[in-house]
């Protein structure tokens, strides 16, 4: 297919020596959701050589209000998301190289794949993970790019290991409780906007661009008419942990991560944050009822019916969720409510 | 006086884009107690502060004029 | 399918309320290309009431660069994008009404349409049928959202009859060779962000919430990191004739349109602008080269190769398309070129 | 001085996102003439104008100080 990428060669600062580039270039994206299928889309379409997509769900009906890869037929079959990705993107480009990755994103599997791949694009729902692809970002030299979305409002930042401040710099620990789409709900444009701002600097870094990468924290508000500019280049810090002078890689470590266990004999998944925290379970449990959650409680616990599970959340962020043995599914569930 | 600029569940929060405050002198982090508390504000801990549009520390000292911005980080994706 | 809008109706500008109503809304998108088909998925996947979308193309191996609706197997049935596009987003949203218009957008069938639609979707790739949009809008009392992209810059802007200036109160008359995809280039992501913005303003137009429309015309270039919004409140003249105290939407007018006719015996199709005017054959001549067209010319004229036609373009805007009857057809040729 | 930002083809065709000009006094239709002549910017006849970020018809006159912006309108869709 000759003409194929005809309007992306006119384009100058790609041209053909970037389109060559483009098409030997390996992508990591990390979630299969909203972002994932987006950005997975945008960079099929320009023509990626490699894409390696990892996710642990499979596709619902309460994601084809955004999620742009999936059908109605997805949902009917619940086929895991990276698969059912997979199958749309070769209808759009036969010739690419795609490797769908069913299951979660640990230490183990990002480390793994960052000696072959030239960038990753977060598209996750929670700052563990994201914070996880940040330090392995900085062990192995390859670029990030941060995005993430909630109402309608968003924000996304490019990471290049040597040049940039990391997300540790800028957050230096993991937010609690950031919103998530399942909390604050999110409109298809708001995701629209971040994946047009990561797939842009993505196209920079895969033509190695350099000069143009965007150097701010960008965030938006698509339906109070706001955009944001925030210069980061003080944000670096010598003694960040993931980038600094000394480096121990801390979200790389179990002992910052968050802990599964089956327990024994029952249908249920224990959840264990990794640091001690105090959860307000009066503010979360007001806005989970507003969401139509069906919530009883106490000032110790909440306990939250959800369609096909039960979570009991204590106050020092401990869960268990109920009705289930697949800890990547417990995760799931749990982190889409904390972020 | 200052003008800050609040974004996502924080100008939910407050009903308002922005707010005016005397900060003049006062830190990043004294600014964020300050509203936390007279607007209700949560989670402020874990917000992105900047001041004329460049990142700034907790620690950092308001002048005069400054717009302070709170850029809560969101997870969803 | 109860949950599958439950993100949205969360995000509380819409809620229930609004998801009501823009499950009852009818949209025009004109035009089914890049932000055609993009917008389109966006808002059948919001749950849009009714859906028309009129386009005169088929689906091309160049748009699967950028044009998200469509796949390699729409390119080898040379499927016309009004039909590929009702095809994939039925696979989306089955409970959709899509009616797909394969043809011109005229000022009868525009016209026609405004009787009955809430919004119109500016997704075209020349001024000509946006200045008619324009006409029509007023004239309906229907809003509408201008949209357009090339290379990695794009803009927009939101047009509501009696509440804001139209496009010809800023403009005044038709740019002549404003850039095209086809002579400029064009990148993934910047179609994106102009469909973020579109669509956003196209869900607060559905769920009739006036006082949060974007009051600027907003532009943006994605490889060159600028975002600019531009107040355009002053713009408004009392003495356009779109949208003045004396009204004659000139672009409704015959007179005021490029006219066509196919050449007796010969397989060519001549076209002329509505007014005089004088291109810049060596300008022209220069760019189309650069993107690798094959070109002949004298002072008076230039000859352009192209795939399956040839074009004569002469100094005063008139041209002949040869190798085609096709009067539709051979618009789109010259309009691509000259936006 | 005044700042005159480019867009689009205009700011390929000067090779920059600015120019600084001694704009005070003159209407936006002086400048446009100018600009084309030194830096050969072509189509700004049919280019929107800013003043400050709003929009400026072509016999507005420039203030000191003022930022300039000419915006092409594109085509493409």
């Amino acid at each position: 297919m000759s003409d194929r990428y005809s309007r992306q060669t006119l384009f100058a600062p790609i041209g053909f020596e970037g389109q060559r580039m483009i098409s030997q270039k390996h992508v990591l994206l990390i979630g299969a959701g909203a972002l994932g299928s987006g950005n997975a889309e945008v960079l099929a379409r320009a023509g990626v050589g490699k894409l390696t997509i990892i996710d642990r769900d499979y596709v619902e009906e309460s994601n084809l209000q955004r999620q742009q890869l999936y059908t109605e037929q997805d949902v009917i079959e619940k086929l895991p998301k990276a698969a059912a990705a997979k199958k749309r993107l070769l209808e759009i480009n036969h010739e690419l190289n795609i490797k769908a990755v069913i299951g979660d994103a640990t230490p183990e599997v990002i480390e793994d794949l960052c000696r072959e791949v030239d960038l990753i694009l977060d598209c996750t729902d929670n700052f563990e993970t994201r914070m996880l692809i940040n330090d392995a970002s900085q062990k192995h030299g390859v670029p990030w790019i941060y995005g993430a979305c909630v109402s309608s409002y968003g924000m996304s930042l490019t990471i290049i290991p040597g040049k940039t401040p990391c997300l540790n710099c800028l957050l230096k620990k993991i937010p609690l409780q950031g919103m998530t789409c399942d909390t604050g709900g999110i409109i298809g444009p708001a995701v629209q906007m971040v994946i047009a701002h990561q797939s842009a600097e993505a196209l920079k870094i895969l033509v190695e661009d350099w000069e143009h990468i965007r150097q701010t924290f960008v965030s938006f508000d698509l339906w109070n008419n706001q955009y944001t500019n925030i210069k980061i280049s003080k944000a670096k810090d010598e003694g960040c942990l993931s980038c600094g002078t000394t480096r121990t890689y801390p979200y790389l470590q179990s002992e910052n991560r968050t802990k599964t266990a089956v327990l024994c004999g029952r249908d249920t998944v224990q959840i264990r944050p990794p640091h001690d925290t105090v959860i307000s379970l009066e503010t979360l449990s007001k806005q989970l009822k507003s969401l139509g959650y069906e919530i009883k409680g106490n000032p110790y616990l909440l306990s939250i019916e959800m369609a096909e599970q039960r979570m009991v959340l204590f106050q020092d962020g401990r869960a268990l969720i109920h009705g289930t043995k697949d800890i990547t599914h417990a995760k799931s569930v749990y982190q889409r409510i904390l972020g | 006086m200052n003008k800050i600029m609040l974004f996502a569940h924080l100008r939910d929060e407050a009903g308002a884009e922005y707010i005016e405050l005397q900060a003049e002198g006062k830190t990043v982090a004294d600014v964020k107690e300050l509203i936390a508390e007279k607007y209700n504000l949560t989670k402020l801990d874990s917000t992105m502060s900047a001041i004329n549009e460049e990142f700034a520390e907790d620690d950092e000292v308001i002048q005069k004029g400054d717009i302070i911005a709170f850029i809560p980080p969101v997870s969803g994706g």
